[in-house]
């Protein structure tokens, strides 16, 4: 017979408002196996938990639960304690009477009679409770970094200078993501390229960090402390030991195409690197259009290459890596193809256009009919960069004229429930106000407008940095835009001004379109490759909003920047030494205890359908030959690889012939738990 | 017909390259048929195929019916349409390897629905409605098939549910489960559904658990409705619709509609109709992009 | 009307670990009415339950020369077992029984003893043991008695305190084997099968002789091969059963031997007696 | 013994006249499909408690699927309660209702298998009495319809019954003609049901009418065994390992189907269904053709094909129950041949084995 101790707690008030945890632990101390119960203020506090040991001690309980918050929260805490006072850390289970009780409930009744009934099924569940013992395993102190944007780099500096092995994986041809576009930063007008070169520079001579530049992660296996990666390295034509980066090659490449980095904007070489400060300075071959790869002619580059490095036969090459951890840092795009919604749309990369890369200054474009003076942020902050094609002269892309009039448009896309998405892109505010800005730094005379829905301006400096905007020359205008109009060579805007209640046009010669900030085009299928969860935008999705904002839902796997949730720089900065910290934390022991919490086949009953090897999202399934006792082949059956099995259970829900358990989960705890609720039988 | 199976299974068994034929032979009394193992040539001559054989035979090669105790290395089975849509569906859940098989393929005009109804010839009044839209009748899979095995379109994911289901569906719902606790009363849970069932493939049925006691062995309601729901959601995406489950019943419970209305759903929600490919795993274990996902709220 | 089916509540005073997975318990009536009218004899089982789960068969392991309180032995296996184990002392079980017949004791007057045992079937062999030597201790019925005992390995050995009472005992021979690989270091026993260590090793005298064997199926079948071998007639060969039963009446149907129902014509059984069964067993 | 006559019409009213008195009446009923004149649906005529007179089938129709063992051995049944208090358990009885039932409609076979499950759980076996089974069969009359049309399953005439059979009948009626049914009252209990009906009895019945009637109907059975040398054959356990029983028995499939509609097989399992700290221990229906009922906890099973377990059955049919109880452990129903998906069929068996105990020396059939 167990001796069961019921712990319940108040939470001071915050259960006790809701729940009469007298009436809870008395109705307890009436059911079977329990000899012991406590209606405690705080359990989570030192005298609870001293209450807690000594309550195992001196009654020599078998078995505790406690009726209190989220297992999330506590779950850790009493299993340690128990396990101090010398019971099994997983005879202890928590009823969850306040997120599920207290904070959903308003009428006592209800509150109190649930929380009985959440109890009495822990009750239950709880005899079939095993003692089950941590595993030891193995660790890999080397990390993954997946995306070379500003937050990949800060944390592979981060790591690097605590000693820690790192590789970064980028699909571009160079480190620096989104923030090598930018012109220059919110709220204190420092040049991106300049801060963020030495980091990158940096990255590039530590010893401990490795660049897979032009790289892809195909496939993640393992777990915690035990990842395997697989590397694609793409081809990039280029022997990268013997590159001297001297230019010569994209120099004289004939051919051209449009440049990814720059929006399009203008043309790149077909060999190239995307900018001119990119990390590595070794150029890679866009096989896509090279007239050598797809057809055999030229090969220029080739010619020209002094240190003869141009490679034609080079394959992607696969590399597989053990890794203890991985960040994930894929960052962000903008929000494609919202031009169509205000009437100017054109598809990226389709700007028909005569410019080479060295013509930086005019941008004529013929535009058909389309509205190709309207543009996104990224757009104007290459126009506005001193390395942009324009050399940070602001000129508008169809006829290379410096334009008079800017309407800045917030909001494009994002608070938009219909068109666009749900949340606020929350940088735009920011990022409008600067580019008006260096819109009125470029163009004396010229006029802003910001057509706005609200400012928001939280963080520091920030709402300072608005007003700067402001008193620089911007005419800030709440209300939307509900029409782009071609009229002559301008753009005829269409909006209200809502304060006065006033239709208000406005002849423009460019339109920048504040679009909103969006994950990757692939980001879900990333997050199925690294099986980790990500929510309905494709955003990955962290393990608790307040409590665990860097973890993902994978043990090991840790979010940083913009992949995660929209961000500026300084928070994506913060979050990726964030994600350090915690990859440090998981490396400062040489091995890691894992829960038991995993799951185990009773091979005897397998059989063998392998639903169980289908549906396993770890890969931890296999099959295995069972043999008797002369060696001699007998079945085949299942067989869960306790190192990679994370314990979800979705192999135990496929299993028709309940072969497998979940321990800690077995069927017997889950079927007591679930009968125990409600009233009489038959 | 029937020569051209007899003479193929001679031979099979004459050369050695099976050691068993499994087909159908005549019955005890003259409206049933009987399975039959044929393991030396001179008995062919006792298989029979015509509408009485209702039997799924495919049963048999589960493992579970100690097919592999026999010792049969290789077997022959005669199987018509949806018989062999259940040997496909075995090989599909790893039960069975092909090559294990020779399937004996027969034409097959429709059987009758239970052998009272049978009157010597099959028709509108006693021919199972299972036969009605059946895409089968000239089986897809076969190692031999006589005659010229014409070419039938079999690429529509919807199969024909019988009239019952439709008829039950547009009950209202407590009339429906009315209808379901009157039928129930008379199960005594003799499992006969489930053993005839070619995809009950188990060691140890969920109903034989005892740790814990998932279905309620005792044939009161909870025991008897937790059984027959459980049974269903096993066979969702598996069942390819032999609807033996109800001829075997012998309280002449309908049980096979619900496998039948969760067919509908399968087809509905992610166009598959299992029993056709050797290789493809049943919807609900696999995962597409491109599935349904209007459920998860 | 009695309620046959309903079983006598008793109170479990003591839980014995005998090896992993197996334990003892002693239990006493909780009704004294019924605990006075309690008798039963060596051999007989009885149907314990354990409530929630469901009832198990055992055969009552302790010997009826003493009385004070009966023992119970199991080995944890199934729904019941698992919830047997998790009692403790004080604990109550339900006790229906006693059932079935008794090893011949007056039959065996003057003759020499060998109990043949493997693994879990040592308790039912205990309770005639004890029995056999406390009426030897009375008035020398019995002449020598030998024990031959062998389990999987060591650990799993039962009783190992009497295990080592009864090698201490005059009069008694006691042989212990595990099987081979499952011995350890500082073993003193022999290494092999039961009935392996019984014909080649032990070679008991047929004379005068009678063999008491339980244990698996398989063992029974090996044992009696072996003791024919040895030349011990059929007559002299006794064994228990323990086919699977649930009502221990003769009712549910599930322990027939042909004809024979194991609980109400069992569980012992001459080797004489199974010759005459179908071959059901 | 009296006799009396009962217009066929009558028996609504017979029913009606029953429940007036406080009985609860059993009859043979028709239970709804949802598809009445699809081609899959079946007449599904089954033993139910009826609530008026009206709908009945009794005299129509065969036999009902089930027999009318779930009256007296019920499917589910509850013998105690309990209760876990701490360290103690309380049991607590069930209360169970035995209403005075009158099952009207029962088919000779039916009637004379009360007899062989009486021999079961009675306490003439071995001394333990069945307090559940054998209240309710003291309380419950049996009136029987002697059979006017078998079908090719029926074999009572093999196993030493016929289609007019009043064996283990309280009252018994046969139909001579002329809408109209010669009344037996057999036993006591039958008499005190014929008190009820006494207004819609009339006089004297016909007996050579009604012997004619009975022999004619035997003479439609076509299939016939001679069960005589069975017993004999099985006693000797050599006969046991028979290759028969493996080629006969290969196709079974080890539902339980047979078993279960069989009115005469008994076999049981005891569990608790419990929840919580309490709950019930109850006695439920269990069929010796499932693998795990033999099975020992050490996973020896001693019937371990399925062909093994068929065998038990016909030997718990044919000498089991004969040389423990002495009573008939088959009545010729049939319900086990209809009931079969695969048509195992006992009297092949019979035959079979008929066949071998007469031709002792014959070369095994193939």
């Amino acid at each position: 017979m167990a001796k069961i101790g019921v712990f319940v707690c108040q939470c001071g008030n915050n259960i006790a408002r809701t729940v009469d945890t007298a009436e809870v632990a008395k109705y307890c101390s009436e059911q079977d196996g329990v000899v012991h119960v406590e209606d405690c203020k705080f359990m989570c506090s030192a005298p609870g938990q001293e209450m807690f040991k000594k309550a195992i001690k001196e009654k020599g309980l078998d078995a505790c639960i406690v009726s209190a918050c989220s297992p999330k929260m506590h779950e850790a805490t009493f299993r340690n304690a128990a396990e101090a006072a010398g019971l099994n850390p997983f005879k202890v289970e928590i009823a969850n009477i306040r997120e599920q009780c207290s904070w959903v409930h308003d009428d006592k009744e209800i509150g109190t009679a649930k929380s009985k009934d959440l109890t009495k099924m822990m009750i239950e569940r709880i005899k079939f409770n095993k003692p089950l013992e941590r595993y030891v395993m193995p660790l890999t102190k080397r990390a993954l970094i997946v995306g070379g944007g500003i937050a990949g780099i800060q944390a592979s500096l981060d790591l690097a200078q605590a000693g820690v092995e790192v590789h970064i994986v980028e699909r571009e041809p160079s480190l620096g993501g989104n923030m090598a576009r930018l012109s220059e930063t919110f709220p204190t007008l420092d040049c991106s390229q300049c801060i963020m070169t030495p980091r990158m520079v940096e990255v590039q001579n530590h010893p401990l960090i490795t660049v897979h530049a032009y790289a892809e992660l195909e496939q993640l296996s393992g777990f915690i402390g035990n990842f395997r990666a697989r590397i694609r390295q793409k081809a990039k034509f280029v022997i990268d030991d013997l590159c001297t980066g001297c230019g010569e090659c994209w120099e004289k490449c004939p051919f051209s195409t449009e440049s990814e980095f720059e929006m399009g904007l203008v043309k790149r070489p077909i060999i190239y690197i995307p900018f001119p400060q990119a990390v590595p300075t070794v150029p890679v071959i866009d096989k896509t259009e090279c007239p050598k790869i797809l057809k055999d002619k030229c090969g220029l580059c080739a010619d020209v290459c002094g240190p003869d490095c141009i490679d034609f036969t080079q394959q992607d090459e696969i590399k597989e890596i053990d890794f203890g951890a991985v960040i994930v840092a894929t960052g962000f795009q903008l929000m494609p193809n919202v031009y169509r919604e205000y009437g100017g749309w054109r598809p990226p990369h389709m700007t028909p256009k005569k410019l080479t890369a060295k013509m930086r200054k005019a941008l004529p474009r013929s535009d058909a009919g389309r509205l190709v003076d309207v543009i996104n942020g990224l757009e104007f902050e290459r126009l506005a960069s001193a390395s942009g094609p324009t050399g940070g002269q602001i000129r508008r892309p169809s006829d290379g004229k410096i334009p008079e009039v800017v309407v800045f448009i917030a909001c494009v896309g994002s608070r938009d429930c219909n068109k666009g998405v749900e949340y606020c892109s929350k940088i735009c505010c920011m990022y409008t106000a600067k580019h008006t800005m260096l819109y009125q730094h470029a163009v004396h005379h010229g006029k802003s407008y910001v057509f706005y829905m609200d400012i928001r301006a939280g963080g520091k400096g920030y709402e300072e940095f608005i007003n700067r905007a402001q008193n620089e020359g911007a005419q800030y205008i709440r209300g939307r835009v509900s029409r782009l109009t071609k009229k002559g060579d301008r753009i005829l805007v269409k909006g209200a001004d809502t304060l006065t209640g006033q239709a208000v046009d406005v002849e423009a010669d460019m339109v920048v379109l504040a679009t909103a900030m969006v994950p990757q085009g692939d980001s879900e299928q990333v997050a199925q490759t690294l099986g980790i969860g990500y929510d309905k935008h494709g955003f990955f999705s962290e393990q608790h909003p307040k409590l665990m904002p860097v973890e993902s839902s994978t043990g090991g796997i840790y979010l940083a920047g913009a992949c995660q949730g929209v961000k500026d720089i300084p928070e994506t900065v913060s979050q990726a030494s964030a994600t350090a910290a915690k990859v440090l934390g998981l490396f400062s022991k040489d091995e890691m205890m894992r829960d038991p919490e995993i799951a185990i086949v009773d091979q005897e009953k397998c059989m063998n359908c392998w639903d169980c090897i289908t549906v396993c999202p770890y890969l931890a399934i296999d099959r295995a030959e069972l043999k008797d006792r002369n060696g001699n082949f007998r079945k085949w059956a299942a067989f869960v690889n306790p190192g990679l099995c994370q314990g979800c259970g979705i192999c135990n829900t496929a299993c028709r012939s309940k072969s497998i358990e979940l321990m800690g989960y077995t069927n017997e705890q889950v079927y007591a738990q679930i009968t125990a609720f409600g009233g009489d039988i038959i | 017909m029937i020569e051209q199976i007899r003479n193929q299974a001679r031979q099979l068994l004459e050369n050695g390259d099976v050691d068993v034929v499994i087909g159908y032979a005549e019955g005890s009394d003259p409206s049933r048929t009987t399975p039959i193992f044929i393991r030396k040539a001179e008995d062919v001559e006792k298989l029979i195929y015509d509408p009485r054989c209702i039997n799924s035979l495919p049963l048999y090669l589960n493992k579970r019916h100690e097919y592999t105790r026999k010792g049969w290395k290789k077997t022959a089975i005669i199987g018509k349409g949806c018989d062999i849509r259940a040997i496909v569906q075995l090989i599909a859940e790893n039960q069975l390897k092909r090559d294990e098989i020779y399937i004996l393929g027969v034409p097959c005009e429709g059987v009758v629905s239970h052998p009272e109804k049978w009157d010597g010839s099959l028709h509108d009044g006693n021919r199972a409605s299972k036969c009605i839209g059946c895409d089968v009748m000239i089986p897809h899979e076969t190692d031999f098939f006589p005659g010229e095995k014409p070419d039938v379109d079999r690429s529509s994911p919807y199969e024909a549910t019988s009239k019952n289901v439709a008829t039950l569906m547009e009950l209202e719902l407590d009339k429906r489960f009315a209808f379901w606790r009157t039928d129930f009363d008379r199960c005594f849970k003799c499992y006969a559904c489930r053993e005839v069932c070619p995809h009950c493939s188990c060691n140890t049925c969920i109903t034989d658990e005892t740790m814990p006691s998932w279905i309620d062995p005792a044939a009161h309601k909870k025991g008897v409705f937790s059984w027959h729901l459980t049974r269903a959601m096993h066979l969702v995406g598996r069942c390819t619709g032999c609807g033996e489950c109800t001829r075997a019943c012998p309280m002449g419970i309908q049980v096979d509609l619900f496998n039948q209305r969760m067919k509908e759903v399968v087809q509905e929600s992610y166009s598959y109709k299992p029993g056709y490919s050797l290789e493809d795993k049943h919807p609900l274990i696999t995962y597409k992009v491109d599935d349904r996902e209007d459920f998860i709220k | 009307m009695s309620n046959i089916y309903q079983p006598d509540l008793m109170t479990i005073t003591k839980v014995i670990q005998e090896a992993p997975g197996i334990k003892t318990f002693h239990l006493k009536f909780q009704d004294e009415e019924v605990a006075n009218n309690f008798s039963f004899e060596t051999g007989q089982f009885g149907e314990y339950s354990a409530f929630g789960a469901g009832e198990s068969t055992f055969c009552i392991a302790s010997s009826p020369t003493r009385p004070e309180h009966i023992e119970c032995c199991f080995r944890e296996t199934g729904k019941v077992t698992a919830a047997l184990a998790n009692l403790t002392e004080g604990d109550t079980i339900g006790f229906r029984g006693p059932y079935g017949n008794t090893f011949p004791l007056d039959d065996w007057k003057g003759k020499n003893l060998i109990f043949i045992g493997g693994g879990i079937a040592l308790p039912p062999l205990r309770s005639v043991i004890w029995n056999c030597l406390d009426l030897r201790e009375q008035d020398g019925r019995f002449g020598h008695i030998s024990i031959v005992y062998g389990a999987r390995s060591v650990q799993d050995l039962v009783y190992k305190r009497e295990i080592e009472e009864w090698n201490q005992m005059e009069n008694v021979t006691m042989v212990k084997t595990v099987d081979p690989g499952g011995e350890t270091d500082d073993w003193d026993g022999h290494v092999g099968f039961v009935p392996h260590v019984l014909e080649n090793d032990f070679k008991p005298d047929p004379e005068n002789t009678v063999a008491i064997v339980c244990g698996p199926p398989i063992m029974i079948k090996f044992a009696f091969e072996a003791l024919e071998r040895l030349g011990f007639k059929q007559e002299q060969m006794v064994t228990t059963m323990e086919n699977r039963m649930k009502c221990g009446l003769g009712k549910c149907g599930r322990c027939n031997i042909g004809s024979v129902y194991v609980c109400i014509d069992g569980p012992v059984f001459t080797a004489t007696q199974l010759a005459a069964l179908p071959n059901d067993f | 013994m009296k006799t009396a006559t009962l217009n066929k019409s009558d028996i609504g009213k017979c029913i009606d006249l029953l429940l007036q008195a406080d009985l609860r009446v059993i009859a043979p009923r028709l239970q709804p499909q949802v598809d009445e004149d699809g081609p899959d649906a079946l007449e599904v005529l089954t033993f139910t408690e009826v609530k008026s007179g009206e709908g009945h089938q009794v005299g129509k129709g065969l036999l009902p699927l089930n027999g009318v063992k779930e009256f007296l051995f019920a499917k589910h049944e509850p013998l105690f309660a309990y209760e876990k208090r701490g360290k103690k358990i309380e049991i607590i009885p069930v209360h169970h209702e035995y209403p005075q039932t009158v099952i009207i409609g029962v088919r000779p076979c039916d009637a004379a298998s009360i007899a062989s499950l009486e021999s079961v759980f009675s306490d003439a076996n071995a001394g333990f009495e069945d307090p559940f089974f054998t209240e309710r069969r003291s309380r419950t009359t049996f009136i029987t319809y002697s059979c006017t049309a078998p079908d090719s399953s029926c074999f009572c005439t093999s196993v030493e019954l016929s289609p007019d059979s009043a064996k283990g009948s309280d009252l018994h009626l046969t139909e001579i003609g002329d809408g109209r049914l010669h009344v037996e009252v057999i036993t006591k209990a039958g008499e005190a049901v014929a008190k009820q009906l006494q207004e819609l009895l009339k006089g004297e019945g016909d007996q050579a009418t009604r012997e004619k009637a009975g022999a004619e109907v035997t003479e439609k059975l076509t299939r016939i065994r001679d069960s005589a040398p069975i017993m004999d054959w099985l006693m000797d356990t050599a006969n046991f390992d028979d290759e028969m029983w493996q080629r006969l028995g290969e196709k079974c499939i080890g539902c339980g189907a047979c078993t279960f509609v069989c009115p005469t097989c008994h076999c049981f399992d005891i569990v608790d269904e419990n929840k919580g700290s309490k709950g019930y221990r109850v006695k439920i229906w269990d069929s010796c053709q499932f693998d795990h009922f033999t099975l020992h906890a050490s996973g020896h099973n001693p019937r371990d094909w399925q062909y093994k377990r068929y065998r038990n059955r016909f030997n718990c049919k044919f000498k089991i129950y004969p040389e423990k109880f002495e009573t008939p452990g088959c009545v010729g129903c049939g319900r086990c041949i209809r009931a079969c998906p695969v048509n195992l069929d006992i009297t092949e068996y019979m035959a079979e084995v008929a066949h071998k105990a007469t031709n002792p020396n014959a070369i095994k059939a193939e």
